[in-house]
């Protein structure tokens, strides 16, 4: 298992190196920072741009500065924003907690709504129930995630005046955006849980667990979902890496100051040293979150050798 | 004896039950009852209702679609006589696992894959008898040990794939038993039991009736088990019960006409005494037209020993890492095959017998290619395993056809199993045309004794022992020239058995086909097979020819093999007493290889291990 | 941060976060609305964009306008306590057009410049290269906000960059990037002193969420109020909508160089089917004023005789009839994606060219790709979209750039005559003049049809009503020292 | 008694085939042929009804969008694109997806660990770079949005159907089929696919929802269609500021997504159940 571990952590960074060498080149195929700089200046002469090309450095062949780049992250020195010259350091400090925060919160509100939502609906199959769970979560999935968002800041914010409606300030804050990150994700999860569970629902060791007295949700919760927990922590897994990367749209609607917005504004502002940063932190994040479930695969399934 | 009749002091009494599915009654008009002591055997046709009747009572039936279409099951439980047909699921739940436990007949698919197997037992007591997990996992150790499990302290951490069927069952067994429920159902309990441990368990049961005044629902198609354990018995067939009689009566005065034939049908040891070479018997089939003889009675001299061996197996060692270090290195392995060399020869049957866990699948499995071995050569047809290329190795996949000891498992649940068996036909190209298929699907079908119409079902809709013999149809699809039978007929009825052997023998007899043929039943090994070889621990301790090991045991554990067989007279009882010596494991240190066994030859060809 | 409004504290909303307060780093107009309540120029242009004296008290144009002589105004200090004087103008003009300028966009504003020379401590003399007759205008810019010398040679670029300090009305408190800015009332402002001890920008880049806090009541004032968001504010009985003319001015320019649109009849014709009067009452709830040239009434040049073309399709009809183009025939409009207001505007624009028998055929493009790429190589279609915030309003900024051939903004044109014209009043002193001859620009660059003005849009403000006298500001940048909070 | 075996039973003619299957076909047909359902046009413009509220007006019984368009006759007609996009994207994405997932589950080894670095690689690439340098060097047009979208989202079904397959290849049943010598494509056709189908298909009906949506954020950046021709993503950005005050520019499309979604789940739902026969009985 250790032996393993390293290996996959020496292809974690290796597969890091390149995502983020792709990223450094394809940002620098799509625009020009110094043009993204002086964009509301009135007559800018080439000399002008040059002189802020080579300010920045991006004049410079690309190897050289994708190099520099690598050095600066080896001394965790992650460079300045072409933006107003801010550490990117402090940007990512700002932004990664509250990214983190709330994609544990989404997830957890998700996860707790959506198997017991998923599994009564496998249970009572093509009951009331089920088609009332079923046609809900469908509410969740059709409709865009903005609209959620404003609803519940009209609702809660405007009309009863509960919650902030944006920023994060104080626990309160929290909520709607969790809350909503939480239903978008929960409409999926209830209809995954629900197919895996019928799956499972028939096998003879569930009739066995019965047979045993247990209680049903005994049989349900420990020897039913255990055995469709693979897709179950694919796609968690799948879903935790898309919060990381940030949900941009929640993330505006809520003034969310996470990394989504922060990759989002760089890729738009070619801010090449914030999306090169950002991407390098957060593609971390996504491989050993991926290398996080297939370590979870072994243990939650002995059948299935890590290795 | 004991008056049979359903009277006051019963148990459990079942009254008029009817099940269904869908519109097809399973079982009908069903009436019995059992005393607490009293084991009542029922026997009958695979696919007669046994396991469904059993589910009824525990009303698990319904939950996976079966309707009660009438009748009660009248159940003497601490609160009193209840109607378990008329309790909510909800209220079931006290009765199940504590006062009715049920051993379920497919020990593969019953234990949860995910769960260790020390969980899964330890649940049970948790549940009912209110025992912390450390607890509960410590009188798991103790159940396991009682059901003869070597290493119950390492199986309690171990997963249900890493055991042997025989295994398996017993933690089925040990599950069953261990919050001592006043009634047991036991649906096949040891057919995947060799006899030693089969006579163990049985002794047990007989022990933990008499001590706890526990009712048994015994299901068995074995004869011998029936004659040992029950006091009285239930035959069904078709969802009916035909006859009901003391043990005594049923044997000695069998009023149903399916009765007759079927005990007529039972294998007997030691019914081959003197004869050099396995028969093929006529047997007595019972259907709508009545009882009738089928086929001729045939001395099957078809092994051809003058011909190079079609399978040679040389110094084969197999083994399992089972317990790992933080560094990912085995510290503990399962010796499950240990130099085993052996031969099989055109047309013979090889019966493989031996002690549950003593690497018989393992074997089977590693002639098939499923499983890697770690040292040794198999050749086929003259020709090493090693030296074979991709395509070659395929194609003895045509040429040697496994039948899978838990037939469950090995069917694919969302094909129907007319296309399980149509595979290896399509797989080969044996026939192209569709029709052509098709017609060689029902073919097999109704060789095997089932109808064409059962091709379109799927796998769950089946009964055990019709799933079983799905599986032999699908291995005899491909026109294979060996057939490894994993312990293939241990879930039939003795008469289909006693077809299936003959289908096995004519098969023998007209293509020359072998077979590696593995199995408890040793009166079936007996009039089947050429050659033997009994294994212990991953070793062969005794070879020979059929006669040689039957009418001269020399090593005493196929002395203590042939000494448990039960004989299928209740005035003949064996009654074994319970072995409390320790059990020998084939779990060893890595480093403590176990000692290689020498071989003498008593007479030729009869290889008997130093003892 | 703090959620309750404590007295005496308003909150702003910011479109998003310059990332550096220091004034010679940046063009957003982000940092206008900031900056301009924490630093002062030279120079200042109330919100009726009427240029008065700054930290200058008075200012002469010498040597036919290459030098400017700037008198300063005394017992000024800088938020540190460090005096405001000739030192400081010099330091600030050296510093943004010397070195450290040089990393930054904002020098290319100021490049006439070529000296300041210290007279004495309250005088200074500007060199310039030659003329510049918009100099005074930017010298109300960012790029020509006084900075303090020995703070910022003390502390560091860097550290000023993340903690400004100037003259103006609110001094630095604390910042947190891209969440908030948080200042408080400068006591010694030379000016009016802040009437709210306390003041917040908070960086919202959703202008629902701005407007969704701006009615939970977490927000003072919400700047660039969406159109489609007017009515929302207005409904809110705690708030009030507030607006006036601002230089910011939006159309379409043509493709003068190939297909139909090269010609000049066809151009006209395209203008006229469009009843621009009409989109500016309904999709812009008249908050936008019709333009004939691309300047706002604000503008320096702006010639309030002329009149755009009018709305006439059937007049276009026969334009285009004349011109030979096929009816049914397609016209490709560029537009910079996420732009819901313009967006509305140029579906509407689409659908009147319709009506002539052009179909219209709208391609959005991402905002980098439109600026860098599509303009400025001139790849795009028969009409492209041109918005143009004239921050000087002085239309030769506007003019010069989008007209002259070979600027940046101006791919496909090339008119010798337009060109003189454009040089000639570049150097111009006599103000009269050089307006008469913008005047002149304007009328005929409308004739030749080379764009087609659509609206000057006002700036919008959402305000609590228990504001006190707020102006608004035409170029976002709010001085907030006059408000005060109702109690 | 040919057809016993060919075709596994008739299908179940039930509830969820019967109303998926209408509902995608009425939604289906309404978009083909909105033109001739709104001779007027399903873009006129008009300016001075802008925004009128849902059943005011007999013209606009949904009511009108900013620019006075009939939301009725845009609905109808924005499914074209939609699901254009939606449908095709997702095929394209599983097909993909799925082909690789099984190969990297079955295969394991140097195959899988390539194919799942590759697929890592991939999931942290984020989106909108993704977008903007696909435009950058391809161009923005219908196609190049469809390629984008399954070329960001296939990997989700590869992770999804890689974890199955490793759970399912050492299963006994799987084992039987090579016991028999099936060829390994033929394991992975007939044996593995259809037995992790369920999560696919859910993943499915949920991502045709997600390219509907998407397809208005990629107009954003430039890689949509032009905002004249309606779609639901589009018309539900559009209605994005006017939630307050004109609710219905957004909530119909809205609706016409979630109709769809409905009938493709229901489609889904019903096809799992066919794939599955466990826990139903064929007599
Ligand atoms: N889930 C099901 N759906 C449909 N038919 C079923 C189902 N389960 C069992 N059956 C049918 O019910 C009949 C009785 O099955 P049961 O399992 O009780 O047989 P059995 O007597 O236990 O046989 P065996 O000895 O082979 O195990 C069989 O014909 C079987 O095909
Ligand atoms: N995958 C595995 N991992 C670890 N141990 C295994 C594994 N498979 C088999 N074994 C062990 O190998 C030994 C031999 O198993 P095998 O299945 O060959 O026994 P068997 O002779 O067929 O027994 P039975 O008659 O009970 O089926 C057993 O001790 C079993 O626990
Ligand atoms: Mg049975
Ligand atoms: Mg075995
Ligand atoms: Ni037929």
């Amino acid at each position: 298992m250790a032996g393993f571990i390293v290996k996959r952590m020496l292809q974690a960074i290796f597969a890091t190196l390149i995502v983020t060498l792709l990223v450094s080149y394809a940002i620098r195929l799509t625009g020009d920072p110094a043009l993204m700089l002086t964009q509301g200046a009135g007559s800018i002469t080439e000399a002008d741009l040059a002189r802020i090309r080579e300010a920045l450095g991006v004049n410079r062949p690309f190897l050289v500065q994708y190099f520099e780049f690598l050095r600066g992250m080896v001394t965790f020195d992650f460079g300045k924003s072409f933006l107003g010259g801010t550490s990117v350091g402090l940007l990512i400090k700002g932004a990664l907690p509250s990214t983190l925060v709330l994609a544990f919160w989404s997830m957890l509100v998700s996860i707790m709504i959506s198997i017991p939502l998923g599994i009564t609906a496998a249970v009572h199959r093509n009951k009331m129930v089920d088609q009332v769970i079923r046609v809900f979560s469908l509410v969740g999935l059709s409709f865009p995630n903005f609209w959620l968002a404003i609803m519940l800041v009209l609702v809660f914010s405007i009309t009863w005046n509960l919650l902030p409606p944006s920023g994060m300030v104080g626990s309160l804050s929290y909520i709607m955006p969790s809350v909503t990150m939480g239903i978008i994700l929960t409409a999926t999860n209830v209809r995954l849980v629900r197919t895996t569970m019928l799956e499972t629902l028939n096998a003879q060791y569930i009739m066995v667990a019965r047979a045993k007295g247990l209680s049903e949700r005994k049989v349900l919760y420990k020897h039913a979902l255990r055995n469709c927990a693979i897709p179950l922590i694919t796609y968690l897994g799948l879903q935790f890496g898309g919060l990381l990367g940030g949900i941009v749209v929640i993330e505006r609607v809520f003034n969310w100051p996470g990394m989504g917005t922060l990759a989002f504004d760089a890729v738009g502002a070619r801010d090449y040293p914030v999306l090169q940063a950002t991407i390098m932190v957060l593609s971390l994040m996504i491989i050993l979150v991926n290398l996080a479930v297939d370590i979870i695969y072994g243990l939650v399934d002995p059948r299935i050798r890590t290795e | 004896m004991k008056e049979s009749s359903s009277d006051a002091s019963s148990l459990i009494r079942v009254e008029n039950l009817t099940v269904a599915f869908g519109a097809e009654k399973v079982v009908e008009d069903l009436s019995f009852s059992v005393r607490s002591g009293q084991t009542l055997a029922i026997v009958g046709e695979s696919g007669s209702g046994k396991s469904v009747t059993s589910l009824s009572i525990l009303r698990l039936a319904d939950i996976s679609g079966a309707h009660y279409l009438g009748g009660r099951i009248l159940f003497e439980s601490t609160k009193g006589e209840q109607d378990l047909l008329a309790l909510s699921q909800q209220e079931m739940r006290a009765i199940r696992g504590k006062e009715i436990a049920m051993i379920f007949q497919e020990p593969m698919t019953s234990l949860n894959p995910v769960f260790t197997i020390g969980d899964q037992i330890a649940e049970v007591l948790q549940l009912h008898e209110g025992m912390a997990r450390k607890e509960a996992l410590a009188e798991g150790v103790k159940l396991l040990k009682m059901v003869r499990l070597a290493d119950a302290e390492s199986i309690i951490g171990r997963y249900p794939h890493q055991l042997s069927g025989g295994m398996r069952q017993r933690v089925m067994i040990a599950m069953a038993l261990a919050c001592r429920p006043k009634l047991l159902i036991a649906d096949e309990p040891t057919t995947a039991l060799d006899v030693t441990i089969q006579a163990q368990i049985l002794a047990i049961l007989r022990d933990l009736k008499d001590s706890l005044d526990m009712g048994i629902i015994f299901i068995t198609h074995d004869m011998g088990v029936v004659a040992e354990m029950a006091d009285d018995v239930v035959v069904m067939r078709k969802g009916h019960k035909v006859e009901e009689q003391p043990v005594e009566a049923i044997f000695t005065n069998p009023q149903h006409l399916y009765t007759q034939t079927l005990l007529s049908a039972v294998p007997k040891l030691g019914a081959m005494n003197g004869e050099d070479f396995p028969k093929r018997l006529p047997v007595s089939v019972y259907d709508e037209a009545g009882a009738h003889t089928e086929g001729e009675l045939r001395v099957q001299n078809t092994a051809n020993y003058e011909a190079a061996p079609l399978v040679r197996v040389e110094d084969l060692v197999v083994r399992f890492n089972v317990k790992k270090n933080f560094l990912g290195r085995p510290t503990h392995r399962v010796h499950a095959v240990e130099e085993i060399s052996l031969d099989i020869y055109p047309g013979e049957t090889l019966a493989l017998v031996g002690e549950s866990g003593s690497g018989k699948s393992t074997i089977g499995r590693t002639i098939q290619q499923l499983q890697e071995s770690q040292a040794g050569n198999i050749t086929f047809n003259g020709k090493r395993f090693a030296d074979m290329g991709r395509g070659e190795k395929r194609a003895l996949r045509q040429k040697i056809q496994y039948i899978f000891q838990d037939p469950y498992a090995s069917l694919d649940p969302r094909k129907t199993v007319g296309f399980s068996i149509a595979e290896p036909i399509r797989t080969h190209g044996i026939l192209h045309d569709q029709e052509l298929i098709e017609k060689r699907v029902s073919e097999l079908l109704d060789r095997v004794g089932l109808s064409a119409s059962h091709g379109r079902r799927y796998p769950h809709e089946f009964s055990g022992g019709q799933r079983q013999r799905i599986c032999i149809a699908r291995a005899l699809a491909s026109d294979p020239e060996l057939i490894i039978a994993d312990e293939a007929l241990s879930a039939l009825d003795v008469s289909v058995q006693a077809q299936i052997i003959n289908l096995f023998m004519d098969l023998q007899e007209e293509r020359g086909l072998s077979y590696l043929f593995i199995s408890h039943d040793m009166a079936v090994v007996e009039q089947i097979s050429h050659r033997v070889a009994v294994l212990y621990l991953g070793q062969i301790v005794e070879f020979g020819s059929r006669r040689q090991v039957f009418e001269n045991p020399t090593h005493s554990y196929t002395q203590n093999l042939l000494a448990a067989v039960p004989i299928a007279d209740p005035h003949q009882r064996i009654m074994m007493a319970i072995n409390e010596a320790d059990i020998p494991s084939p779990i060893r240190a890595v480093g403590n290889e176990p000692a290689r066994l020498s071989h003498r030859e008593v007479a030729p060809g009869h290889l008997v291990a130093n003892q | 941060t703090s959620q309750s409004m404590a007295e005496g504290k308003l909150s702003v909303s910011v479109a998003l976060d310059p990332g550096s307060w220091d004034p010679i780093d940046t063009f957003l107009v982000a940092w206008g609305a900031v900056g301009s309540n924490i630093f002062d120029g030279l120079t200042e242009r109330d919100t009726n964009a009427k240029l008065h004296p700054g930290l200058a008290t008075s200012w002469e144009v010498l040597d036919e306008g290459v030098r400017i002589r700037f008198k300063l105004r005394e017992g000024v200090k800088f938020h540190n306590g460090e005096p405001f004087n000739a030192e400081a103008v010099k330091f600030t003009f050296d510093r943004l057009l010397g070195e450290i300028g040089a990393k930054g966009p904002q020098r290319a504003n100021y490049t006439s410049v070529e000296s300041v020379e210290i007279i004495d401590d309250y005088t200074v003399d500007f060199h310039l290269t030659q003329p510049d007759p918009v100099l005074l205008t930017k010298l109300a810019g960012y790029g020509a906000m006084i900075v303090p010398p020995k703070y910022i040679t003390e502390k560091g670029e860097d550290y000023f960059n993340t903690h400004p300090v100037g003259t103006g009305p609110f001094s630095f408190v604390s910042y947190e990037p891209k969440v908030d800015l948080e200042l408080k009332a400068n006591p010694d402002y030379w000016g009016d002193v802040a009437k709210v001890s306390e003041l917040e920008y908070r960086f919202i880049s959703e202008l629902t969420t701005a407007v969704a806090e701006l009615q939970a009541g977490r927000l003072d004032i919400v700047e660039d109020l969406p159109i489609s968001m007017l009515s929302v504010v207005k409904d809110d009985a705690k708030l009030d909508v507030v607006s006036t003319a601002g230089p910011t001015v939006y159309g379409l320019r043509f493709n003068t160089r190939d297909g139909i649109t090269a010609n000049k009849d066809v151009r006209k014709a395209i203008v006229m089917a469009v009843d621009r009067s009409t989109i500016i009452k309904s999709l812009l709830a008249g908050e936008a004023e019709e333009i004939a040239s691309f300047q706002s009434s604000l503008s320096f040049g702006y010639d309030p005789e002329l009149k755009p073309l009018p709305y006439n399709p059937e007049e276009a009809k026969k334009l285009l009839k004349a011109a030979g183009v096929a009816p049914g025939t397609e016209i490709q409009i560029d537009i910079r994606a996420g732009k819901p207001t313009f967006n509305e505007v140029v579906q509407a624009v689409g659908a009147y060219l319709q009506t002539v028998g052009l179909k219209a055929v709208i391609k959005p493009y991402e905002n980098s790709v439109f600026l860098n790429d599509i303009v400025p190589q001139g790849k795009t279609g028969a009409l492209f979209q041109q918005s143009w915030g004239g921050w000087t309003l002085d239309y030769d900024n506007t003019a010069y750039l989008l007209y002259h051939t070979g600027q940046k903004w101006n791919p496909y044109g090339t008119d010798a005559k337009l060109d003189a014209m454009l040089e000639e009043q570049r150097p111009m002193t006599d103000v009269a003049k050089r307006e008469e001859l913008l005047k002149n620009i304007a009328a005929y660059v409308a004739d030749e049809a080379l764009e087609m003005p659509l609206y000057g849009l006002k700036a919008i403000y959402g305000v609590n009503k228990r504001l006190e006298g707020f102006v608004p500001a035409p170029d976002n940048r709010v001085k907030l020292n006059t408000v005060s909070i109702k109690q | 008694m040919a057809e016993s075996m060919k075709k596994k039973r008739s299908f179940d003619l039930s509830m969820e085939l019967i109303v998926g299957a209408t509902l995608l076909i009425v939604i289906l047909l309404s978009a083909l042929f909105a033109h001739q359902l709104f001779p007027d046009g399903v873009d006129k413009i008009d300016l001075l009804s802008r925004l009128t509220p849902p059943f005011a007006k007999p013209e606009h019984p949904l009511g009108s969008d900013p620019l006075g368009r009939d939301v009725l006759a845009r609905v109808v007609a924005g499914g074209r694109i939609s699901l254009l996009i939606g449908v095709t994207s997702v095929i394209g994405a599983v097909t993909l997806g799925v082909t690789i997932g099984l190969i990297a589950g079955f295969y394991r080894g140097i195959t899988d660990m390539l194919m799942m670095r590759f697929v890592d690689i991939q999931l942290a690439l984020p989106f909108i770079l993704l977008a903007i340098t696909f435009i950058a060097i391809l161009g923005g047009s219908l196609i190049n949005t469809i390629i984008l979208l399954i070329v960001s989202q296939w990997v989700q079904y590869a992770r999804l159907v890689r974890g199955q397959v490793l759970a399912l290849r050492d299963r006994e049943f799987i084992l039987a089929a090579r016991a028999i010598g099936v060829k390994d494509w033929r394991i992975i056709v007939q044996h593995l696919l259809p037995n992790l189908t369920g999560p696919v298909i859910v993943l499915m009906t949920l991502n045709v929802a997600n390219n509907i949506l998407l397809e208005s954020s990629l107009t954003f950046l430039g890689m949509g269609v032009d905002p004249t021709i309606p779609t639901w993503g589009g018309m539900l950005a559009e209605g994005r500021s006017y939630l307050q005050t004109a609710w219905w520019v957004s909530v119909f499309p809205g609706l016409a997504i979630m109709l769809t979604v409905l009938g493709l789940n229901l489609l889904g739902d019903w096809m799992r159940d066919q794939l599955d026969p466990t826990g139903k009985t064929s007599l």
